[in-house]
Protein backbone atom coordinates (compact mmCIF):
# COMPACT_ATOMS: atom_id res chain seq x y z
CA UNK A 1 0.00 0.00 0.00
CA UNK A 2 1.19 2.96 -1.12
CA UNK A 3 1.89 6.07 1.85
CA UNK A 4 -0.22 8.83 0.49
CA UNK A 5 -0.55 12.55 2.30
CA UNK A 6 -1.47 15.31 1.36
CA UNK A 7 -1.53 18.62 3.59
CA UNK A 8 -1.10 21.76 4.52
CA UNK A 9 1.50 21.59 6.79
CA UNK A 10 5.45 21.61 5.44
CA UNK A 11 7.93 18.64 5.70
CA UNK A 12 10.93 17.33 5.50
CA UNK A 13 11.72 15.64 2.31
CA UNK A 14 15.12 13.93 4.04
CA UNK A 15 13.85 12.95 7.07
CA UNK A 16 11.10 11.66 4.96
CA UNK A 17 13.25 9.71 2.79
CA UNK A 18 15.02 8.15 5.60
CA UNK A 19 11.86 7.35 7.42
CA UNK A 20 11.15 5.77 3.80
CA UNK A 21 14.04 3.73 2.73
CA UNK A 22 14.54 1.96 6.48
CA UNK A 23 11.50 0.09 5.49
CA UNK A 24 12.44 -1.19 2.36
CA UNK A 25 14.45 -4.02 3.62
CA UNK A 26 15.59 -5.59 0.70
CA UNK A 27 14.52 -3.29 -2.13
CA UNK A 28 18.36 -2.27 -3.34
CA UNK A 29 16.95 0.84 -4.86
CA UNK A 30 15.73 4.09 -3.70
CA UNK A 31 14.43 7.06 -5.88
CA UNK A 32 13.16 10.57 -4.74
CA UNK A 33 11.72 13.80 -6.24
CA UNK A 34 11.29 16.69 -4.50
CA UNK A 35 9.52 20.13 -5.57
CA UNK A 36 10.65 23.12 -4.40
CA UNK A 37 8.90 26.84 -4.61
CA UNK A 38 10.76 28.87 -7.56
CA UNK A 39 11.85 32.14 -6.77
CA UNK A 40 11.58 33.05 -10.37
CA UNK A 41 14.13 35.79 -10.06
CA UNK A 42 12.98 37.48 -6.54
CA UNK A 43 9.67 37.79 -8.52
CA UNK A 44 7.65 35.57 -7.00
CA UNK A 45 6.12 36.81 -3.49
CA UNK A 46 4.12 33.48 -2.80
CA UNK A 47 2.36 30.07 -4.50
CA UNK A 48 -1.03 29.05 -3.52
CA UNK A 49 -2.42 25.33 -4.12
CA UNK A 50 -5.82 24.88 -4.26
CA UNK A 51 -6.72 20.89 -3.93
CA UNK A 52 -10.36 19.02 -4.82
CA UNK A 53 -10.61 17.63 -0.83
CA UNK A 54 -11.49 13.95 -1.37
CA UNK A 55 -10.73 13.26 -4.73
CA UNK A 56 -7.25 14.01 -4.36
CA UNK A 57 -6.61 11.60 -2.00
CA UNK A 58 -8.56 9.04 -4.33
CA UNK A 59 -6.31 10.13 -7.37
CA UNK A 60 -2.93 9.54 -5.75
CA UNK A 61 -3.68 6.86 -4.24
CA UNK A 62 -5.05 5.31 -7.93
CA UNK A 63 -1.65 6.39 -9.56
CA UNK A 64 0.75 5.25 -7.13
CA UNK A 65 -0.88 1.51 -6.19
CA UNK A 66 -0.73 1.37 -10.66
CA UNK A 67 3.27 2.40 -10.11
CA UNK A 68 3.74 -0.30 -7.35
CA UNK A 69 1.71 -3.00 -9.85
CA UNK A 70 3.68 -2.11 -12.90
CA UNK A 71 6.93 -1.89 -11.35
CA UNK A 72 6.25 -4.23 -8.55
CA UNK A 73 7.99 -1.54 -6.05
CA UNK A 74 8.75 -2.11 -2.56
CA UNK A 75 7.01 0.88 -1.41
CA UNK A 76 5.78 4.09 -2.47
CA UNK A 77 5.42 7.68 -1.12
CA UNK A 78 3.79 10.63 -1.80
CA UNK A 79 3.50 13.74 0.04
CA UNK A 80 1.88 16.89 -1.77
CA UNK A 81 0.75 20.08 0.05
CA UNK A 82 -1.61 22.35 -0.38
CA UNK A 83 -2.17 25.99 1.06
CA UNK A 84 0.61 28.76 0.61
CA UNK A 85 3.84 28.82 0.24
CA UNK A 86 6.86 30.85 -0.63
CA UNK A 87 10.12 30.25 -2.38
CA UNK A 88 11.80 27.74 -1.27
CA UNK A 89 9.30 25.82 0.57
CA UNK A 90 8.78 22.10 -0.64
CA UNK A 91 5.59 21.30 -2.51
CA UNK A 92 5.94 17.90 -2.74
CA UNK A 93 7.78 14.60 -2.91
CA UNK A 94 7.52 11.24 -4.28
CA UNK A 95 9.99 8.67 -3.30
CA UNK A 96 9.92 4.79 -4.79
CA UNK A 97 11.41 1.82 -3.69
CA UNK A 98 12.59 -1.40 -5.80
CA UNK A 99 15.11 -4.00 -5.88
CA UNK A 100 16.48 -2.03 -9.25
CA UNK A 101 17.28 1.30 -10.00
CA UNK A 102 15.61 1.30 -13.39
CA UNK A 103 12.42 0.25 -11.72
CA UNK A 104 12.56 2.67 -9.53
CA UNK A 105 13.52 5.60 -11.48
CA UNK A 106 10.68 4.82 -13.85
CA UNK A 107 8.23 4.49 -11.43
CA UNK A 108 9.11 7.90 -9.62
CA UNK A 109 8.78 9.76 -13.24
CA UNK A 110 6.04 7.73 -14.00
CA UNK A 111 4.33 8.86 -10.99
CA UNK A 112 5.45 12.47 -11.40
CA UNK A 113 4.20 12.46 -14.65
CA UNK A 114 0.21 11.28 -13.86
CA UNK A 115 0.14 13.45 -10.36
CA UNK A 116 1.05 16.40 -12.73
CA UNK A 117 -1.91 16.13 -14.88
CA UNK A 118 -4.40 14.25 -12.67
CA UNK A 119 -4.63 14.78 -9.68
CA UNK A 120 -6.81 17.58 -8.78
CA UNK A 121 -4.15 20.56 -7.83
CA UNK A 122 -4.24 24.19 -9.14
CA UNK A 123 -1.47 26.27 -8.94
CA UNK A 124 -1.44 30.60 -8.50
CA UNK A 125 1.33 32.28 -8.37
CA UNK A 126 1.34 35.77 -6.54
CA UNK A 127 3.60 38.77 -7.70
CA UNK A 128 3.10 42.30 -6.18
CA UNK A 129 -0.51 42.36 -5.77
CA UNK A 130 -1.22 39.73 -8.59
CA UNK A 131 -2.34 36.62 -8.35
CA UNK A 132 -2.36 34.52 -12.25
CA UNK A 133 -3.30 31.01 -12.38
CA UNK A 134 -0.67 28.90 -13.60
CA UNK A 135 -1.99 27.55 -16.90
CA UNK A 136 -1.37 23.81 -18.27
CA UNK A 137 1.40 23.02 -20.24
CA UNK A 138 0.94 20.59 -23.51
CA UNK A 139 4.37 19.03 -22.43
CA UNK A 140 3.36 17.55 -19.43
CA UNK A 141 -0.07 16.10 -21.00
CA UNK A 142 2.01 14.80 -23.84
CA UNK A 143 4.40 13.41 -21.13
CA UNK A 144 1.60 10.97 -20.61
CA UNK A 145 1.36 9.59 -23.87
CA UNK A 146 4.94 7.34 -23.03
CA UNK A 147 3.44 4.95 -20.03
CA UNK B 1 -31.98 14.38 -9.55
CA UNK B 2 -30.76 16.45 -6.92
CA UNK B 3 -26.42 17.33 -7.59
CA UNK B 4 -23.89 18.85 -5.64
CA UNK B 5 -21.80 20.59 -8.58
CA UNK B 6 -18.06 21.88 -7.59
CA UNK B 7 -16.12 24.59 -9.06
CA UNK B 8 -11.98 24.72 -8.62
CA UNK B 9 -9.05 27.41 -9.74
CA UNK B 10 -10.31 30.30 -12.23
CA UNK B 11 -13.76 28.50 -12.61
CA UNK B 12 -14.38 29.39 -9.02
CA UNK B 13 -13.60 32.42 -9.02
CA UNK B 14 -15.80 33.44 -12.13
CA UNK B 15 -18.61 31.91 -10.55
CA UNK B 16 -18.46 33.43 -7.71
CA UNK B 17 -18.46 30.39 -5.50
CA UNK B 18 -17.15 27.00 -4.79
CA UNK B 19 -20.18 24.87 -4.86
CA UNK B 20 -24.21 24.62 -5.98
CA UNK B 21 -26.86 22.60 -5.38
CA UNK B 22 -28.81 21.74 -8.28
CA UNK B 23 -31.83 20.25 -8.86
CA UNK B 24 -31.87 18.97 -12.30
CA UNK B 25 -33.04 16.67 -15.20
CA UNK B 26 -29.78 16.70 -17.11
CA UNK B 27 -28.92 13.70 -18.85
CA UNK B 28 -25.28 14.13 -19.75
CA UNK B 29 -22.63 16.45 -18.36
CA UNK B 30 -22.92 18.30 -21.92
CA UNK B 31 -26.88 18.67 -20.98
CA UNK B 32 -25.76 20.03 -17.58
CA UNK B 33 -23.19 22.30 -18.87
CA UNK B 34 -26.26 23.61 -20.79
CA UNK B 35 -28.19 24.21 -18.20
CA UNK B 36 -25.74 25.96 -15.98
CA UNK B 37 -25.00 28.10 -18.95
CA UNK B 38 -28.39 29.03 -18.99
CA UNK B 39 -28.78 30.02 -15.21
CA UNK B 40 -26.56 33.32 -15.42
CA UNK B 41 -24.27 36.19 -17.72
CA UNK B 42 -20.84 34.74 -15.26
CA UNK B 43 -22.01 30.91 -16.16
CA UNK B 44 -22.16 31.80 -19.48
CA UNK B 45 -18.79 33.22 -19.45
CA UNK B 46 -17.24 30.54 -17.01
CA UNK B 47 -18.35 27.72 -19.21
CA UNK B 48 -18.10 29.27 -22.63
CA UNK B 49 -15.25 27.09 -23.74
CA UNK B 50 -15.26 23.88 -22.68
CA UNK B 51 -11.99 22.46 -24.05
CA UNK B 52 -10.34 24.63 -21.50
CA UNK B 53 -12.18 22.63 -18.63
CA UNK B 54 -12.14 19.20 -17.33
CA UNK B 55 -14.67 17.55 -15.04
CA UNK B 56 -14.85 15.06 -12.42
CA UNK B 57 -17.84 12.48 -11.67
CA UNK B 58 -18.08 11.49 -8.03
CA UNK B 59 -14.18 12.12 -7.55
CA UNK B 60 -13.29 10.12 -10.62
CA UNK B 61 -12.03 12.23 -13.92
CA UNK B 62 -14.99 11.38 -16.57
CA UNK B 63 -15.75 13.50 -19.65
CA UNK B 64 -18.40 15.36 -21.39
CA UNK B 65 -20.05 13.06 -22.97
CA UNK B 66 -20.84 11.07 -19.81
CA UNK B 67 -24.15 10.21 -18.74
CA UNK B 68 -25.34 11.16 -15.11
CA UNK B 69 -27.07 8.10 -13.56
CA UNK B 70 -26.65 7.31 -10.18
CA UNK B 71 -23.91 10.81 -9.74
CA UNK B 72 -24.48 12.98 -6.82
CA UNK B 73 -21.16 15.22 -7.49
CA UNK B 74 -19.95 16.76 -10.65
CA UNK B 75 -16.77 19.13 -10.53
CA UNK B 76 -15.71 21.09 -12.86
CA UNK B 77 -12.18 22.95 -12.78
CA UNK B 78 -9.48 23.67 -15.23
CA UNK B 79 -6.42 21.38 -16.22
CA UNK B 80 -4.33 20.40 -12.96
CA UNK B 81 -1.04 21.78 -12.52
CA UNK B 82 0.39 19.68 -9.70
CA UNK B 83 3.79 18.51 -9.08
CA UNK C 1 30.88 22.24 -9.32
CA UNK C 2 29.71 18.95 -7.85
CA UNK C 3 30.08 17.65 -4.66
CA UNK C 4 32.07 14.34 -4.84
CA UNK C 5 32.85 12.24 -1.47
CA UNK C 6 34.67 8.78 -1.51
CA UNK C 7 34.52 7.64 1.51
CA UNK C 8 34.59 4.87 4.05
CA UNK C 9 32.18 6.18 6.82
CA UNK C 10 28.22 5.95 6.87
CA UNK C 11 26.26 8.93 5.88
CA UNK C 12 22.23 9.77 6.19
CA UNK C 13 20.97 10.20 2.93
CA UNK C 14 18.37 12.15 4.07
CA UNK C 15 20.91 14.32 5.70
CA UNK C 16 22.53 15.09 2.73
CA UNK C 17 19.40 15.44 0.32
CA UNK C 18 18.65 18.40 2.57
CA UNK C 19 21.76 20.22 3.00
CA UNK C 20 22.04 19.18 -1.13
CA UNK C 21 18.43 21.02 -1.67
CA UNK C 22 19.08 24.20 0.74
CA UNK C 23 21.71 25.48 -1.23
CA UNK C 24 19.97 24.71 -5.05
CA UNK C 25 17.85 28.51 -4.52
CA UNK C 26 15.35 28.26 -7.87
CA UNK C 27 16.47 24.65 -9.12
CA UNK C 28 12.40 23.27 -8.74
CA UNK C 29 12.94 19.92 -9.03
CA UNK C 30 15.76 17.94 -7.05
CA UNK C 31 15.70 13.73 -7.78
CA UNK C 32 17.60 11.48 -5.54
CA UNK C 33 19.44 7.97 -5.93
CA UNK C 34 20.35 5.68 -2.95
CA UNK C 35 21.31 2.70 -3.46
CA UNK C 36 21.43 0.00 -0.42
CA UNK C 37 22.72 -3.52 0.40
CA UNK C 38 19.94 -6.11 -0.45
CA UNK C 39 20.04 -8.87 2.00
CA UNK C 40 19.55 -11.39 -0.74
CA UNK C 41 17.15 -13.60 1.36
CA UNK C 42 18.74 -13.42 4.51
CA UNK C 43 21.76 -14.91 2.54
CA UNK C 44 24.25 -12.39 2.66
CA UNK C 45 26.23 -11.77 5.20
CA UNK C 46 28.80 -8.36 3.99
CA UNK C 47 29.44 -6.83 0.97
CA UNK C 48 33.07 -5.66 0.46
CA UNK C 49 33.87 -2.57 -1.89
CA UNK C 50 37.47 -1.95 -3.56
CA UNK C 51 38.06 1.20 -5.26
CA UNK C 52 41.41 2.34 -7.23
CA UNK C 53 41.88 5.51 -4.81
CA UNK C 54 42.84 8.56 -7.08
CA UNK C 55 41.01 7.33 -10.09
CA UNK C 56 37.79 7.02 -8.36
CA UNK C 57 37.48 10.84 -7.70
CA UNK C 58 38.96 11.93 -10.88
CA UNK C 59 36.01 9.34 -12.92
CA UNK C 60 33.00 10.57 -10.66
CA UNK C 61 33.83 14.09 -11.17
CA UNK C 62 34.14 14.00 -14.94
CA UNK C 63 30.80 11.64 -14.98
CA UNK C 64 29.41 14.54 -12.97
CA UNK C 65 30.72 17.58 -14.61
CA UNK C 66 29.09 16.15 -17.76
CA UNK C 67 25.91 15.73 -15.95
CA UNK C 68 26.39 19.72 -15.17
CA UNK C 69 26.73 20.77 -18.24
CA UNK C 70 24.29 18.35 -20.63
CA UNK C 71 21.40 18.95 -18.23
CA UNK C 72 22.06 22.74 -17.04
CA UNK C 73 21.94 21.40 -13.49
CA UNK C 74 21.88 24.02 -10.66
CA UNK C 75 23.84 20.91 -9.12
CA UNK C 76 24.97 17.56 -8.59
CA UNK C 77 26.31 15.05 -5.40
CA UNK C 78 27.74 11.66 -5.85
CA UNK C 79 28.67 9.83 -2.15
CA UNK C 80 30.03 6.31 -2.45
CA UNK C 81 31.35 4.74 0.19
CA UNK C 82 33.99 1.49 -0.15
CA UNK C 83 34.87 -0.77 2.68
CA UNK C 84 32.76 -3.51 4.52
CA UNK C 85 29.17 -2.84 5.00
CA UNK C 86 26.24 -5.04 5.81
CA UNK C 87 22.57 -5.53 4.75
CA UNK C 88 20.25 -2.12 4.52
CA UNK C 89 23.09 -0.23 5.20
CA UNK C 90 23.65 2.79 2.15
CA UNK C 91 26.25 1.86 -0.23
CA UNK C 92 26.08 5.42 -2.59
CA UNK C 93 23.41 8.31 -3.43
CA UNK C 94 23.69 10.51 -6.47
CA UNK C 95 21.70 13.93 -6.30
CA UNK C 96 20.32 16.36 -8.70
CA UNK C 97 19.25 19.63 -9.14
CA UNK C 98 17.57 20.95 -12.06
CA UNK C 99 15.11 23.67 -12.96
CA UNK C 100 12.55 20.99 -14.57
CA UNK C 101 11.89 17.96 -13.37
CA UNK C 102 12.98 15.80 -16.78
CA UNK C 103 16.56 17.38 -16.70
CA UNK C 104 17.20 16.46 -12.86
CA UNK C 105 15.50 12.83 -13.61
CA UNK C 106 17.35 12.37 -16.65
CA UNK C 107 20.88 13.43 -14.61
CA UNK C 108 20.41 11.20 -12.00
CA UNK C 109 20.22 8.17 -14.15
CA UNK C 110 22.90 8.82 -16.46
CA UNK C 111 24.98 9.62 -13.39
CA UNK C 112 24.17 6.27 -12.21
CA UNK C 113 24.39 4.51 -15.41
CA UNK C 114 28.32 5.99 -16.06
CA UNK C 115 29.02 5.29 -11.96
CA UNK C 116 27.76 1.49 -12.40
CA UNK C 117 30.05 0.78 -15.38
CA UNK C 118 32.77 3.20 -15.64
CA UNK C 119 33.75 4.50 -11.87
CA UNK C 120 36.40 1.88 -10.74
CA UNK C 121 34.31 0.03 -8.12
CA UNK C 122 34.14 -3.61 -7.29
CA UNK C 123 31.95 -5.18 -5.25
CA UNK C 124 32.63 -8.43 -3.17
CA UNK C 125 29.81 -10.15 -1.90
CA UNK C 126 30.25 -12.29 1.31
CA UNK C 127 27.85 -15.38 2.97
CA UNK C 128 28.74 -17.77 5.07
CA UNK C 129 33.19 -18.46 4.34
CA UNK C 130 32.32 -17.61 1.00
CA UNK C 131 33.81 -15.12 -1.08
CA UNK C 132 32.17 -14.07 -4.28
CA UNK C 133 33.36 -11.02 -6.84
CA UNK C 134 29.87 -9.65 -8.56
CA UNK C 135 30.07 -9.75 -12.09
CA UNK C 136 29.77 -6.89 -13.84
CA UNK C 137 26.02 -7.35 -15.95
CA UNK C 138 25.96 -6.73 -19.69
CA UNK C 139 22.90 -5.03 -19.32
CA UNK C 140 24.86 -2.04 -17.24
CA UNK C 141 27.06 -1.39 -20.05
CA UNK C 142 24.24 -1.44 -22.45
CA UNK C 143 22.67 0.99 -20.66
CA UNK C 144 25.36 3.68 -21.59
CA UNK C 145 23.92 3.26 -24.97
CA UNK C 146 21.51 5.40 -24.58
CA UNK C 147 23.17 8.97 -23.51
CA UNK D 1 60.64 3.41 -18.77
CA UNK D 2 59.42 2.61 -14.99
CA UNK D 3 55.83 1.64 -14.44
CA UNK D 4 53.75 1.16 -12.12
CA UNK D 5 51.51 -2.15 -12.47
CA UNK D 6 48.43 -1.95 -10.22
CA UNK D 7 45.81 -4.94 -10.05
CA UNK D 8 42.02 -4.98 -8.62
CA UNK D 9 39.67 -6.91 -7.30
CA UNK D 10 39.99 -10.87 -8.68
CA UNK D 11 43.12 -9.97 -10.48
CA UNK D 12 45.01 -8.74 -7.54
CA UNK D 13 43.83 -12.09 -5.72
CA UNK D 14 45.25 -14.17 -8.93
CA UNK D 15 48.26 -12.10 -8.93
CA UNK D 16 48.83 -12.29 -5.38
CA UNK D 17 49.71 -8.24 -4.67
CA UNK D 18 48.38 -5.29 -5.52
CA UNK D 19 51.15 -3.41 -7.17
CA UNK D 20 54.66 -4.01 -9.32
CA UNK D 21 56.85 -1.65 -10.29
CA UNK D 22 58.29 -2.67 -13.80
CA UNK D 23 61.19 -1.73 -15.76
CA UNK D 24 60.22 -2.20 -19.43
CA UNK D 25 60.67 -1.29 -23.21
CA UNK D 26 56.77 -2.09 -24.02
CA UNK D 27 55.43 0.37 -26.83
CA UNK D 28 51.21 -0.20 -25.91
CA UNK D 29 49.33 -1.88 -22.97
CA UNK D 30 49.09 -5.05 -25.61
CA UNK D 31 52.98 -5.24 -25.13
CA UNK D 32 52.77 -4.98 -21.69
CA UNK D 33 50.32 -7.37 -21.11
CA UNK D 34 52.38 -10.18 -23.23
CA UNK D 35 55.52 -9.15 -20.73
CA UNK D 36 53.62 -9.34 -17.64
CA UNK D 37 52.37 -13.08 -19.39
CA UNK D 38 56.01 -14.15 -19.45
CA UNK D 39 56.57 -13.42 -15.62
CA UNK D 40 54.94 -16.34 -14.06
CA UNK D 41 52.40 -19.21 -14.40
CA UNK D 42 50.32 -17.25 -12.15
CA UNK D 43 50.70 -13.70 -14.20
CA UNK D 44 50.00 -16.03 -17.69
CA UNK D 45 47.02 -17.17 -15.94
CA UNK D 46 45.38 -13.87 -14.51
CA UNK D 47 45.99 -12.60 -17.79
CA UNK D 48 44.62 -15.60 -20.25
CA UNK D 49 41.39 -13.49 -21.42
CA UNK D 50 42.04 -10.06 -21.65
CA UNK D 51 38.45 -9.46 -23.29
CA UNK D 52 37.40 -10.04 -19.10
CA UNK D 53 39.55 -6.68 -18.10
CA UNK D 54 39.75 -3.37 -18.63
CA UNK D 55 43.18 -0.98 -18.36
CA UNK D 56 43.42 2.63 -16.94
CA UNK D 57 46.60 4.81 -17.89
CA UNK D 58 47.44 7.24 -15.13
CA UNK D 59 44.27 7.13 -13.88
CA UNK D 60 41.97 7.26 -17.18
CA UNK D 61 39.96 4.72 -18.51
CA UNK D 62 42.14 3.28 -21.94
CA UNK D 63 42.21 0.43 -24.09
CA UNK D 64 44.76 -2.12 -24.78
CA UNK D 65 45.91 -1.04 -28.50
CA UNK D 66 46.73 2.82 -26.63
CA UNK D 67 50.62 3.51 -26.73
CA UNK D 68 52.46 3.72 -23.72
CA UNK D 69 54.41 7.04 -24.19
CA UNK D 70 54.96 9.14 -21.11
CA UNK D 71 52.89 6.81 -18.78
CA UNK D 72 53.39 6.04 -15.73
CA UNK D 73 50.80 4.20 -14.14
CA UNK D 74 49.24 0.97 -15.79
CA UNK D 75 46.14 -0.66 -14.02
CA UNK D 76 44.31 -3.58 -14.91
CA UNK D 77 40.80 -4.72 -13.45
CA UNK D 78 37.37 -6.54 -14.20
CA UNK D 79 34.54 -4.55 -15.03
CA UNK D 80 33.82 -2.27 -12.36
CA UNK D 81 30.49 -2.72 -10.64
CA UNK D 82 30.05 0.69 -8.70
CA UNK D 83 26.33 2.08 -7.73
Amino acid sequence: MPDIRVQEAVFAPGKELDAFTDVQSGAGAVVSFTGVVRDDGGNLDEMMIEHYPGMTEKALAKIAEEAETRWSLAGALVIHRYGLMRPGDQIMMVATAARHRVHAFEAAEFLMDYLKSRAPFWKQERRGGDTTWVAAKDEDEDALTRW
Amino acid sequence: MKLDVLYFAWLRERIGHPKDRIETDAETVADLVEELRGREERYAVAFADISALRVALDQDLSDFDARLDGVREVAFFPPMTGG
